[in-house]
């Protein structure tokens, strides 16, 4: 990409006029805000970019840019975002999800996106809630975190996004902290430059239903080694973390997937020759 | 009166009577690996070749590999509908497990059954049909050649009693024995000869007339295959794939080919993804594709309600097979209509289009692609087993000339662009990512035009309004039905019979039974199920009294769909059952003799 | 005729004319924090205390939270079946968004409506509607009070013009806030006094008359919570939950409801997940149930066909919301009929039955258990946000006693044991694991009776047959309806009203209004959708010449669903509208007297 | 459990009177055989154990014993061993899969179910191709192989199915070779001996799909080092082996989910209390 020959864009070029229903202080906004400065950064114009969600507070997300945008259904967001990608390799892909709809329902497509690496960028507000249902456990929640449909906690030990990414194949995988807009907005950088699926899990707070995550904001460090290219060592790394560790952690090095349509076609008129008798 | 011909092409016309040697049916049988299916395979290429028309069905035992299989063949002078009824004659490489097979080729009265007497006692079912017996040592005689195999002394046998020239069966061997080498094309010719020399010496034969035309031009295609290709030619360049009976050729078809002209086919993780791949390509402005069957259509609902409420065209495939639930993959059945009509939550109207013949898989399937990116909806076409999975031979088809074309806009004015505003078609012209200015965001949710989450009575009631009127007041012109009337001066006609999809052939055969009895029927064949065309088939049903409904469902699917939306005039009768059996043309004529002499 | 008294309790009464004085209707309006939901709870429950009826539905703006809210209010000497139409008062603790909700309260001719004049101009949309304005200072005079909030000085207001005395209102106050202490008691009542002060002087009043009854035995329940109990009552012990709105509170109430009493709730990862672990327990011998909306359904409809085809007992509730899609999630609509009907893949006849009010949610969901268990299949729930997520003060249900009881194997004899018998009832004793001898392997495919996967004619066609007509020829007693008809001595009544599922209550209010002028209405409102009792409903809808149907979809879903299925006699209107705006009794009324009219 | 008081089983117990529908061959005779061997080791009663499978030649194996069998749909057959298990904990639940019904559609489910940790075991049957809809790649399938779907390879890096489980917190992992029936026989007792979720992937090849795989016969190797229960060692270990690694990788000790249907239950009366005005 020229980033020369574009012209200069600003933050407030990717954000739209749409006021969002997010709570006041919801760590979404910061999101947004990161996100736009990101691709400010990045200077692809808004036409050129699609951002792809699910369903979810945070999955409202598109609409409050100024790209293109689509707001599928439940966890199907990667799907949606695969299909573009490879129909239309000229644009810029970033799926955008939240905890419950990206690996609860979504899991399976994480896995298998991750392993097809197709080059987009991956962003789960990670609030460990399902916040839009008003307060259920997702994947990532707590095993001890009580809630009216797991009374005392559900037990279980939580998903650990990021080694899932790395163990699937994921090219790219850092973490982020919401309330960090200038390590956010670098991260974002980042993750879209980088070829094939890139992967962030950014620690967005629900002021509403987890009050006690406003903890975040001093529990978070940054990473204090630099990223490898060695997914067995960032697994090590990454699987005795403490979950609050910030940074970029891999960067791969795998061949971003190449089957994608192209721009002009052949006449499908030879493909009924095969048929004649 | 849409009447065929002046729209369709010669497959769909009206024919009369045939004299005896105007058609055969053979079955070749053998357990797993004997290659019966090989053999069939190239005698009905062959027969292509020398200028006939055929189709052929396969049936195969619930193995995996090793279980037997059957090769149901039936050549004729003019386009072959549906599979026979009765078969002439049958080779039977051994008789393993004959009897899974008996009743989906029952021999007619002066049938031959051909077996080897080293492969035991011919079983019961088949001595009981009265066929006159003949043994022939088929394992010894391919013993006996080197490199000799029984199933092409079983093709010589057939050919001889088809009347297959063995130089065409040969062009058609060399053919696919190319890389290996000439011993084995010799062995497959004096196995050949073998074969006729033992054809001749049962004193019978079946020979067709020879045919009317040369056979330039012939196609042997599925009705998968033709899925694909139809496909492509309405213009699809992406398609998401996940596997399933009797759906996956469809999808092998188009992986290759789309490759060839620069489209692309993805492989999914499952029918949640592939659904929504092929609705994020669709986004992207390339018109997409997905196919399969009931099960992993009960995974695309969801998705399905997104494509139509976000607006944003999609064509699923459903190549039907038995169902409830995994039922029966490998049988056909029609009984998928209720889920692809009503299978969305919310009211979700959208097209659905079920092909007529392996023929008719490409007209449907290209106009389907049409409608759905003229409208910018989802179009599922309803095919199913019984043609997907069938090899006919066909005049080749020209392209119909329905390309998708999506209306889009070229450039966005300083007021801003609403993405679901309301036109005069009721079809919101469509920004493709890319163009500066048109971003919007697509959205499942109920929306104002603008595009953006609303809870307002007026834009609910609005949108769905325009939905529904985009579909109903479309101009299918005359596609919905093919309409064909067998006794043209009997008018109104004494029957109307009423079916839809695969089971048109059945239908269409049994009125040219019928026609030799001077019973007039007309067949309307619905090809556009939804939306209903209630006004085209209230006119088609026109004053005739007597309509006699056919479908290969257990409950009754499309009779009820008809009922829910029109009433339909005069007396009705209803002929359906499920799978597997098919439902075939002489069973259809019953029906109509006994209601005409009561 | 299945008159409902007979078998029914008070709620379904035709009720006469009622004189004024005999309900009420108001809101509280206030933007996101202010507290006018908790406001309206608390009068709910105390006017539940003190001997009432009422329902309390809420309205909500989009935002997650700090958005606008008002809760919506009626009470009455008898059950209340629908939200009101007109609203006798409305306390505004400020005007923030107002004009969202106004369409939801109407006011009436002669209202009042109080708001704060530090909260600004009263908006043109309440001036407009011709209303008695009152200026009250809520937020001076809550901030007069130690502790004091104007949500309770709204409530003081409230209570005052509908006449709740102030301590009944206490003792609810008092029981909720007992973990904040007496201070915050106090704070609470000193804001009542001062509201109930404030609210006399209006020189209004709308004061309700005295109650009939004590109120003792009252319950105050959701829809949601009803199907909760009901489905427990019904025998259910596990419970698998993926969340969704409007359906979370019923798996929420689940939750540590079937903990208590020895059952269990498992969270899923999908809704895939949890519909294939609720046929999983119940595979084990467990009654089981989900809970789920439009979207969550699509996804469930493959393993219906499982739990179907398999013949494994389940319940699957479906909260409607609006669609299609991901829709409107907050608002009612009825057009999951469609889905919930038709849904499935092949043939796969089951049960739906649809709830007629929040209370009648505790009979559907305790019979719907008992439907599933007793014939071996999947029941769905069809329940919709409007009553789901409403709140009623009920007369305290009594267990309808309909429990599950699976037909079982008890021993397995010699001769072994098929899982998929034919018997004179279609239901083949189950087999619980455990058993020895009993095992066998439940599936999705096609098969005999032993169970094993079959591609023969005769074992799909018989074990179709089965399951047709053990849903068909089960003995549904006279539950399948409720029916009513509000002037006995004109028979055959003027109109039929035909309806299902919620709307049942506007269309019982309508035909009460109805009969003030004389009309002679016979209400039918189904609550068993499929099957169809065809007979049934012919019986009923008898020699009445005219039927007004009701439904609250966009495609006329239900008015499509009965013609399919029967040929409805004499003339038919068919009033419809899709969601959010939901239909009240009074324009069903205005159809009828239209009709009457023309 | 107390095996002394069990009678005797033998491994004909365990097997129905049912012909296999696989071709002559397959891997998944082998495996059938094994578990029958397998259960009559462990000596619980064939009514008191049930055997639960999806959709593929692999999940025809329900019928072919003689245990209760659940032959579901394609992709879920976790969700139902899970949901009976909770519902019925009495019973010993076996659940059964392909590499395409386990890992591609069932991806999601799989995730959860290591994550859950009820105590089950999993059987995978790995032949890495879709054998039932005659040879597809599946998420196993090495990239370069051939097919009419993906014409000379998917180029996509295969799934680990070890890796993914230890990563979602699976507590018994195992790799076994379907041809070594007493090593795939001791693996399937030791996995359903282990308390929680158990996960064995047993390579079986397809010989009618994949006939390459019958050097599977001299590929697969045990692993030279014990168990081990640290699961970031575990990973170490699996992420760098080369596929055909067998034997017990991993044992761990986390608690088994314990939220189940008691035996005997209170009058739900209790239950309409809350509700009274
Ligand atoms: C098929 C389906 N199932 C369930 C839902 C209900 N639903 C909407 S959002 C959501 C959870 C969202 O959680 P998360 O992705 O963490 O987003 P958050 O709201 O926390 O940002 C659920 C379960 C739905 N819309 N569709
Ligand atoms: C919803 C659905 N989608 C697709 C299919 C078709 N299908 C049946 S088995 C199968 C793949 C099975 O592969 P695997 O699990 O590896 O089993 P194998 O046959 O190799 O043992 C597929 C795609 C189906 N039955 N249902
Ligand atoms: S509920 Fe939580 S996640 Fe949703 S908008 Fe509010 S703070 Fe954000
Ligand atoms: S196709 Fe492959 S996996 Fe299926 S039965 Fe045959 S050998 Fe086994
Ligand atoms: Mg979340
Ligand atoms: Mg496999």
């Amino acid at each position: 990409m020229n980033v020369q020959q574009q012209p200069a864009f600003k933050a407030g070029d990717y954000k739209s006029d749409i006021t969002p229903i997010w709570c006041p202080g919801c760590g979404d906004f910061h999101v947004l805000l990161s996100a736009t400065k990101a691709l400010a950064e990045l200077g692809t114009p808004p036409e050129k970019i699609a951002v792809i969600s699910g369903i979810g507070c945070s999955s409202r997300i598109p609409a409050y840019t100024n790209c293109y945008g689509f707001h599928g259904v439940h966890g199907r967001s990667l799907a949606l975002g695969a299909g573009l990608k490879v129909a239309r390799p000229d644009l810029t892909v970033m799926v955008m999800s939240g905890d419950g709809d990206g690996f609860s329902i979504g899991g399976n497509h994480f896995l298998h996106a991750c392993r097809r690496n197709i080059d987009m960028t991956y962003i789960v507000m990670d609030n460990r809630v399902y916040g839009m249902t008003k307060g259920q456990p997702s994947p990532t929640t707590e095993p001890d975190w009580d809630s009216a449909l797991s009374p005392g906690g559900t037990g279980l030990s939580p998903f650990h996004p990021l080694v899932i990414a790395l163990a699937s194949g994921a090219n790219f995988v850092a973490r982020s902290f919401s309330g960090n807009i200038k390590a956010t907005t670098q991260t974002i950088v980042e993750a879209v430059r980088h070829p094939g699926f890139s992967f962030v899990e950014i620690l967005s707070p629900c002021v509403t239903f987890r009050p006690d995550e406003s903890s975040w904001k001093t529990q978070t460090h940054s990473a204090s080694v630099e990223a490898t290219d060695d997914p067995a060592r960032a697994a090590r790394r990454i699987m005795t973390d403490d979950g609050f560790n910030v940074g970029i952690l891999y960067r791969g090095k795998r061949k971003p997937y190449d089957i994608h349509v192209e721009d002009t076609f052949k006449d499908p008129a030879i493909l009924g020759e095969e048929f004649a008798v | 009166m849409a009447v065929l011909e002046k729209v369709r092409d010669r497959e769909t016309v009206a024919q009369t009577a045939e004299a005896a040697g105007d058609s055969i049916a053979f079955a070749i049988v053998g357990s797993g690996g004997a290659g019966a299916l090989t053999a069939g395979a190239i005698l009905l290429e062959a027969a292509g070749k020398a200028g006939w028309y055929g189709l052929m069905t396969r049936s195969v035992g619930p193995q995996i590999r090793g279980g037997e299989a059957a090769a149901l063949i039936s050549l004729a002078n003019r386009p072959v509908d549906c599979p026979a009824e009765e078969y002439d004659f049958l080779v039977a490489i051994d008789w393993r497990n004959v009897d899974r097979f008996a009743k989906e080729m029952p021999l007619a009265e002066n049938a031959l059954a051909i077996g080897d007497p080293a492969a035991g006692e011919v079983p019961a079912i088949i001595v009981n049909t009265g066929a006159t017996l003949a043994q022939t040592e088929l394992k010894e005689l391919a013993g006996a050649i080197p490199g000799g195999r029984e199933n092409m002394i079983a093709a010589g046998i057939a050919a001889g009693l088809a009347g297959l020239p063995i130089e065409i069966v040969m062009a058609v061997i060399a053919s696919k024995l190319e890389s290996k080498g000439q011993g084995a094309i010799d062995a497959s010719r004096r196995c050949l000869e073998v074969g006729m020399q033992q054809a001749r010496a049962y004193g019978k034969s079946y020979q067709l007339r020879a045919p009317s035309t040369n056979g330039n031009g012939r196609w042997l295609i599925t009705g998968n295959e033709a899925v694909g290709l139809g496909a492509v030619r309405g213009g699809v360049r992406f398609a998401a794939a996940y596997p399933i009976t009797p759906a996956t050729e469809v999808l092998e078809w188009l992986s290759p080919s789309l490759r060839k002209i620069g489209g692309a086919l993805l492989q999914a993780e499952d029918e949640l993804a592939s659904i929504n791949m092929a609705i994020g390509a669709s986004f992207g402005g390339r018109a997409s594709i997905t196919a399969t069957s009931g099960p992993g259509l009960s995974l695309m609902v969801e998705a399905l309600g997104l494509a139509i409420a976000s607006e944003v065209p999609i064509v699923v495939v459903d190549v039907m097979r038995g169902g409830p639930s995994t039922g029966i993959p490998t049988k056909s059945e029609q009984s998928d209509l209720n889920i692809a009509v009503y299978g969305c939550h919310g009211d979700a109207p959208h097209i659905v289009v079920a092909p007529l013949s392996v023929r008719d898989c490409l007209f449907s399937a290209q106009w389907a692609v049409y409608l759905a990116e003229a409208m910018q909806t989802a179009a599922i076409i309803l095919s199913d087993q019984s043609i997907g999975q069938a090899r006919a031979l066909i005049d080749s088809p020209i392209d119909n000339g329905f390309i998708a074309e999506r209306k889009t806009v070229k450039s966005v004015s300083e007021e801003g662009y609403n993405r679901y505003a309301f036109t005069d078609d009721n079809i919101s012209p469509m920004a493709v990512p890319g163009l500066p200015g048109g971003q919007y965001t697509a959205d499942g949710l109920t929306h104002s035009i603008r595009g953006l989450p609303s809870t307002k009575g007026e834009d609910h009631q609005k949108q769905l309004d325009k939905r529904r009127d985009k579909v109903e007041k479309f101009d299918y012109g005359e596609h919905w039905a093919a309409i064909e009337h067998n006794v043209r001066d009997k008018s109104p006609p004494e029957f109307n019979l009423l079916t839809w999809g695969s089971l048109a052939g059945p239908a269409r055969e049994a009125m040219r039974l019928l026609s030799n009895e001077g019973i007039s029927v007309k067949l309307i064949a619905m090809r556009l199920i939804a939306p209903l065309r209630k006004q085209e088939l209230l006119t088609e049903l026109g004053e005739t009294a007597r309509t006699l409904i056919v479908e290969q469902t257990h409950s009754g699917q499309f009779h009820q769909y008809l009922r829910a939306k029109c009433d339909l005039p005069g007396e009705i009768r209803h002929f359906h059952r499920p799978g597997p059996q098919p439902i075939g043309p002489k069973e259809i004529c019953d029906q109509i003799r006994d209601w005409k002499s009561s």
